[in-house]
């Protein structure tokens, strides 16, 4: 079981998780593929600091913070998309295009 | 051994992601992706960062998916919604494939030079002091900024009754 | 260099600045005062340019650049406040004193809130009075951008749109087609100035020091020959060039008497100016390839011009096409590239600056009167608006090249140059002056000659002030077309300077 | 005599104190210019004398104008025969019609202007005759097309006065355009305005400077057509009887002696450039020719009595250059001086019948003034005698001398057409003097009465003159052999006056015998008259209306040069305006609009976007690293 697993799963994650955000049309599934996004990224982290020589603390440390602003910005968001439901009945991501040119 | 388990939560993992991903029905696709998260715990099991494994089964399993399971109730009208694609999907799949290509390209081109067997774990206290002392800035800050999202989220959800008139 | 002839030039350009700022800060109530302050600056710039003129040295022996002064401004970009003026420039002074004080005084009569307009006036002047006497290129451009800015506020809130049948032209349309025109062609000049400015290596933008590197060869023929079209091009817009010339009807009609008479009596002639100043010292070979296009283009100028102008209704536009054909004798001597060629454009520019100021201040006096400028409705104003009339005829007698007023001597060298150079072309700029003296006379005789239809029975004739005005616009004509020997001899003295890379034909 | 140059500035000056004073002028100036006039006539007296005392010669003063790039000119005056000769004609013309124009003028208001305009006329027809070098003279010339544009354009209340003027200006404009490009040649190739030099260069030039013959014929050509707009030559003679609008005494003094002179006098001036050339001298005989016949078939048809006397003007204007064109210095300039007093008179005269008829000028409503008018019927029929070639006036002296130049220089067919417009010119003059002044009284005319004291003067002075001036032609002792000898191109030696019996015997005959055909045609034989005209109707309307040229000028001014200007300002706005200036304009809003379309406000493009943004960066490390 080397890096290589761990970095490809990584990737796996993370890809998929983009293809969620891009092609799903509620706001809710948008999120959760981001988080699937994230956490490809922290299993890459950790990989990385686990097989390490040198210095295998940081990928931890590193993966922590990036779990607690995961965690900051699931609620936010949460609370955008509760507002956006309220104002708009629907939290369609094909609707939403106020910033429109 | 590690190889087998690892595998095992490969699957798991990659399959509550794709489940997350397709599916029709948004419930599904929060309990995929508890299971996704579940199976990123393991990995972190598998790399010795026991800490991290347990962090994140409790965050994540436990806090972030309730909330997005009370989102999604609350966001419900009647029956549950059948989300599919929106019309450009394929686009979006084509550079999600094209994207995983080239880092899984990078990946294992030079797989070769820095590709150890040996995986090193790190006690908890070393992981605590280091937290303390070198991180201990961006730690602070990272208190502040779950404090603010806190307050932000609040202040958003609740005052959504007032300004819609 | 006695104290005032070390801080004239200066002056000339610090008073309107001056005069500019004391304006802001007088109320603008005061009207008098506002007027009293604006004619007054009006006749000290009409003194200071008068007194360089005098005191410039035609000798033999006299340097090309006199009255010099620098004060050094950015060292390490090589850019100093350089201030100098040779023959050319010291006509240039003069008529642009002469058109300022006529264009104050006119502008007493006619204006809304005195005040802004005064304002912009000046700073325009003091634009063009630093164009015209510096010599470091930064400078230069820096009063070139500042002579063009003011004009589109001048003209879009004082300006007077005009109706026809066929098209409209408003004000607004008219001010923002010049200055934007004008600023793409100043975009083309900053790039030739740049380019030189690099290519010469000196790190200096001192226009001798850059004279000095181009006679040894700093600019390879190549650069020339790609730069100096640039500045041909971007001075040719604001000299009325002939593609580029449709803003100058257009920006003439719309803007107010006064501002037409400055932009057309002596802003144009900056970009001709700016011609000799940067291509022909700058840039000589490149001038060699280009001559002949240019003398194309500029026969093109005048012959295009006069026809079109033959086409017009409204008086202004007349006006407004014979300053494109005019430019184009201007341009013309200067293609010639022949000491007689040259010195025939120099005094061009100064005999048309002072024919077109005269020319609109007379259209602003009818239209002052008549309310419309449309040729077809005005006829027979002979009979009551007698001074006004042969002002125009002398203005009209002078653009068709009667001996004994400035237009012709300036208009016999040009095509003396012109003849030795490209006769064919030379013989079409004849042709051009003929096709002028058609519709000069065609309108002269349909507006002012013949039976007066009644509406105009009651058209006061022009006031003194305004009369006064004309009639120092009307001295220099006359003086230069009977005894043009003082003002030819400071040109030569600065038209030798320039003619020294090509051979000093 | 150096101070010949005085002679014009009193009429610059008397133009400047009128024109400038203005109404403040006791009599409004009147007396000032005609002092002005006077003294000048009385100056070239002085000069006649001095110049023949210092031995008629060729005489040169000059003073520096101004000096540019290597090229000098000089205010300088020249003396010779042919100044001195024109000299005399327009001074003393000058002096006569401004005292006629007293009476003529009286009561209208703008009379200071008038005698301004006038003054200034003199003053440059006399710096054009006296000028020594190109520039000076068209300088001269040009001031002199102006003062024709002001006189005409008198009464510019009239609209045809004003269009008369304006046409005039032009048309003349026209021919100067000619003479400028001529006159920039000549410099450009010789450096100099200076005409003796140039005259110099062109006939027997030093070593370097030979001037090829293409270009001195195309030099003498375009001054040529300069001479052609301001001499009235076909086909640019279309201003010359428009120009009848102005004043009579203008037309007298302008369109009779002085300046339609001014181009015969242009060609004299500079004869020896023609003579260098040799088909240029062909080319003036052969336009001299075709203007006298065309003229004098245009007066024929003519029924307004200042028209006739145009028309006249014109052919007499072609015989004199015809004169020139056979190499007759001396012929054409004798003509001029005894066609302009004749001419002048003629106008004086019409001008007092339109005086005493209130501008009435149809002949066919006149008759039988002779009884009302006898004093101007006297003078006219004198004069029309005279220009009618009868023998012993005056013009049948400079005629005879035309037909021996003619002879001698040119083709045979040039004498045989000349004596047939000999005899036109004798047919439309009687034909003039028989309806206006004699046979019965017509009853519209009844109200005519003599002209005033003031103005017969002048008419009886001029007469007489033309019945003199005619003996100059004989060597008449006291050191003066005939005109011939004193009337010398510079350099040329005298010829005396030889008398060919058979042609001058052959001109008076024609002359006579056509002159009482005439009279006994139009008196009885009215009907004769009638039946002729119907015959040749078509060629008679194509006479009256000018050969059509007058109208084919304004179909080509019309449509031609109005179409082009309309077209060449329809252009400049649609074309190089509209496309050229909004054009890059529009295109850059329309640019805008286009990208702005790229903003969707959706989240999944932007994601889509950065994304792509990624994968390139990755695919461009990629290859590069590999």
């Amino acid at each position: 079981m080397t890096l290589l697993h761990f970095e490809l799963l990584g990737a796996a994650l993370f890809c998929l998780g983009l293809y969620g955000a891009l092609a799903r049309r509620s706001a809710v599934l948008v999120l959760m593929s981001i988080e699937l996004m994230l956490n490809g990224v922290n299993v890459i982290v950790v990989a990385f600091a686990a097989y390490s020589v040198r210095d295998n603390v940081t990928g931890l440390v590193i993966a922590i913070f990036v779990i607690t602003i995961a965690a900051a910005e699931v609620a936010l968001a949460m609370a955008i998309v509760l507002r956006l439901f309220r104002s708009r009945g629907s939290v369609n991501v094909d609707e939403i295009d106020a910033l429109r040119g | 051994m590690a190889l087998a388990v690892f595998y095992v939560l490969a699957l798991v993992t990659l399959g509550g992601a794709i489940g997350v991903v397709t599916t029709r029905n948004i419930v599904h696709a929060a309990l995929f992706l508890l299971a996704a998260l579940g199976g990123v715990a393991g990995f972190f099991a598998l790399l010795y960062a026991e800490f991290l494994a347990l962090a994140q089964v409790l965050i994540y399993g436990g806090a972030v998916v309730i909330v997005i399971l009370f989102a999604l109730m609350l966001t419900r009208r009647g029956e549950l919604e059948l989300m599919d694609e929106h019309k450009r999907w394929p686009l979006a799949a084509a550079v999600s494939f094209g994207l995983f290509a080239v880092m899984a390209a990078a990946f294992t081109i030079d797989a070769a030079s820095y590709n150890a067997e040996v995986r090193t774990s790190v006690s908890l206290d070393a992981l605590g002091a280091v937290l303390f002392e070198r991180w201990a800035a961006p730690f602070e800050i990272a208190s502040l900024v779950l404090l603010v999202a806190l307050i932000g989220a609040i202040v958003i959800a609740r005052s959504g009754g007032r300004d819609e008139g | 260099m006695s104290w005032a002839d070390r801080h004239a030039l200066e002056a000339l350009i610090y008073l309107p600045m001056l005069t500019a700022a004391v304006l802001v800060l007088t109320p603008p109530g005061a009207r008098r005062t506002i007027h009293a302050i604006g004619v007054g600056t009006g006749l000290l710039l009409l003194i200071g340019s008068i007194y360089v003129f005098w005191v410039f040295d035609h000798g033999a022996g006299a340097a090309t650049f006199q009255l010099t002064r620098v004060y050094p401004w950015v060292e390490q970009l090589g850019i100093d406040f350089r201030l100098g003026v040779d023959g050319v420039g010291a006509l240039m002074v003069l008529l642009t004193g002469i058109v300022s004080f006529t264009a104050a005084i006119i502008a007493t009569t006619a204006e809304r809130e005195p005040k802004p307009y005064y304002t912009l006036l000046y700073l325009l002047i003091a634009g063009v009075y630093g164009t015209f006497v510096s010599i470091d290129l930064f400078f230069l451009f820096f009063f070139y951008e500042l002579a063009v800015v003011p004009m589109y506020l001048l003209i879009a809130v004082w300006g007077s749109s005009s109706k026809f049948a066929d098209f409209a032209r408003t004000k607004e349309y008219g001010a923002m087609k010049l200055v934007l025109m004008l600023v793409a062609g100043s975009v083309l000049v900053w790039i030739a100035i740049i380019a030189i400015y690099v290519e010469a290596g000196i790190g200096s933008f001192d226009i001798l020091a850059l004279q000095a590197a181009s006679y040894d060869g700093a600019f390879s023929d190549g650069f020339q020959r790609v730069v100096f079209p640039l500045a041909m091009i971007g001075f040719g817009v604001l000299a009325g060039l002939w593609p580029f010339h449709t803003w100058s009807p257009d920006g003439h009609v719309a803007a107010p008497t006064s501002v037409s008479m400055l932009h057309a009596g002596v802003l144009m002639k900056l970009g001709a100016f700016g011609i000799i100043r940067v291509g022909m010292t700058l840039l000589p070979s490149g001038m060699e390839d280009w001559a002949l296009i240019l003398f194309v283009l500029a026969t093109a100028n005048v012959i295009y011009g006069a026809i079109s102008a033959m086409a017009q209704t409204d008086l202004k536009y007349v006006v407004g096409y014979s300053s494109v054909s005019h430019m184009g004798y201007v341009l013309m001597g200067i293609a010639t590239m022949d000491a007689l060629g040259l010195t025939g454009a120099t005094l061009q520019m100064f005999s048309h600056g002072v024919m077109t100021a005269l020319f609109f201040a007379v259209v602003g006096v009818i239209y002052d009167r008549a309310h419309t400028r449309d040729t077809l409705a005005l006829n027979g104003l002979a009979s009551r608006m007698r001074v006004t009339t042969a002002l125009f005829v002398i203005a009209g007698l002078t653009s068709l090249g009667l001996p004994g007023l400035s237009g012709f001597i300036s208009e016999l060298l040009v095509f003396i140059g012109a003849f030795r150079t490209q006769p064919i072309l030379g013989a079409l700029g004849v042709v051009g002056a003929a096709i002028t003296a058609v519709y000069i006379l065609r309108l002269i005789a349909r507006v002012f000659f013949g039976p007066r239809s009644r509406d105009w029975n009651a058209l006061p004739d022009i006031s003194a002030r305004e009369g006064f005005a004309a009639g120092v616009l009307v001295v220099p004509i006359v003086l230069v077309g009977v005894y043009p020997q003082p003002f030819l001899r400071v040109i030569d003295s600065g038209v030798t300077a320039l003619l020294r890379p090509f051979g000093g034909a | 005599m150096e101070w010949a140059w005085l002679i014009p500035v009193f009429g610059f000056a008397a133009f400047g104190v009128i024109a400038l004073a203005g109404n403040g002028l006791p009599w409004r100036g009147r007396y000032l210019s005609i002092l002005a006039i006077a003294a000048g006539f009385a100056l070239f007296w002085f000069v006649l004398l001095d110049f023949i005392e210092r031995g008629a010669g060729f005489h040169r003063f000059g003073v520096d104008w101004f000096e540019t790039g290597g090229v000098k000119v000089a205010w300088g005056i020249i003396i010779d025969p042919l100044t001195v000769t024109m000299l005399g004609l327009v001074t003393f013309v000058a002096l006569a019609v401004q005292v006629y124009s007293l009476g003529y003028m009286k009561g209208d208001k703008r009379i200071g202007w008038y005698y301004a305009a006038h003054s200034l006329f003199a003053a440059a027809m006399l710096t054009l005759v006296l000028a020594d070098n190109l520039l000076l003279l068209y300088f001269a010339w040009e001031l002199v097309g102006l003062c024709s544009y002001l006189l005409i354009g008198f009464w510019h209340e009239r609209r045809s006065a004003a269009e008369a003027a304006k046409k005039a200006f032009i048309t003349t404009r026209i021919g100067d355009v000619g003479l400028l490009i001529g006159i920039i040649l000549l410099v450009v190739h010789t450096g100099t305005f200076d005409i003796t030099e140039i005259l110099a260069r062109a006939t027997n030039p030093a070593a370097g400077e030979e001037m090829s013959n293409a270009l001195i014929t195309g030099t003498a050509l375009l001054l040529f057509l300069g001479a052609m707009g301001k001499s009235a030559q076909f086909p640019l003679h279309v201003w010359l009887p428009d120009a009848m609008e102005g004043p009579s005494p203008v037309s007298a003094l302008i369109h009779a002696a002085t300046m339609v002179a001014a181009g015969v006098f242009l060609v004299a001036r500079m004869l020896p450039l023609f003579e260098a050339s040799g088909d240029a001298l062909a080319v003036v005989a052969a336009v001299g020719l075709i203007t006298g016949l065309a003229g004098a078939a245009l007066a024929l048809t003519s029924t307004d009595l200042k028209r006739i006397l145009a028309y006249s003007t014109m052919s007499h204007l072609g015989f004199m250059m015809l004169a020139l064109g056979a190499g007759g210095f001396t012929a054409a300039i004798f003509h001029l001086v005894t066609h302009g007093l004749a001419k002048a008179m003629l106008f004086l005269g019409a001008g007092s019948v339109m005086h005493a008829l209130d501008d009435e000028t149809d002949i066919r409503k006149m008759g039988g003034l002779r009884r009302l008018m006898p004093m101007t019927a006297l003078t006219f029929t004198i004069g029309a005698a005279s220009l009618a070639g009868l023998p012993l006036l005056s013009a049948f002296w400079s005629k005879d001398e035309i037909i021996l130049a003619v002879h001698d220089g040119l083709h045979p067919v040039y004498l045989v057409l000349l004596l047939v417009a000999v005899v036109l010119s004798a047919l439309y003059m009687a034909r003039a003097v028989r309806l206006a002044f004699y046979g019965p009284l017509n009853d519209a005319v009844r109200r005519a009465h003599e002209s005033p004291k003031v103005m017969t003067l002048p008419m009886l002075l001029l007469a007489s003159l033309t019945l003199v001036v005619g003996f100059l032609v004989l060597p008449l002792g006291g050191g003066y052999e005939g005109i011939g000898a004193f009337l010398l191109q510079p350099g040329e030696k005298a010829h005396p006056f030889t008398l060919n019996v058979w042609l001058t015997a052959a001109s008076v005959i024609l002359a006579v015998g056509a002159f009482a055909g005439g009279w006994r045609l139009y008196d009885k034989r009215a009907d004769v008259v009638t039946s002729a005209r119907e015959r040749f109707a078509s060629l008679h309307r194509a006479l009256e209306r000018g050969y059509y040229l007058d109208a084919g000028y304004q179909w080509v001014i019309d449509k031609v040069v109005m179409r082009a200007g309309s077209v060449v300002a329809l252009f400049d706005r649609r074309v190089v305006n509209d496309r050229g200036v909004n054009g890059p304009g529009e295109g850059t809003v329309f640019a805008g609009r286009q990208l702005r379309r790229h903003v969707t406000g959706l989240f999944a493009d932007y994601g889509v976007a950065m994304a792509l943004g990624v994968l390139a960066i990755g695919i461009f490390l990629w290859v590069r690293v590999a």
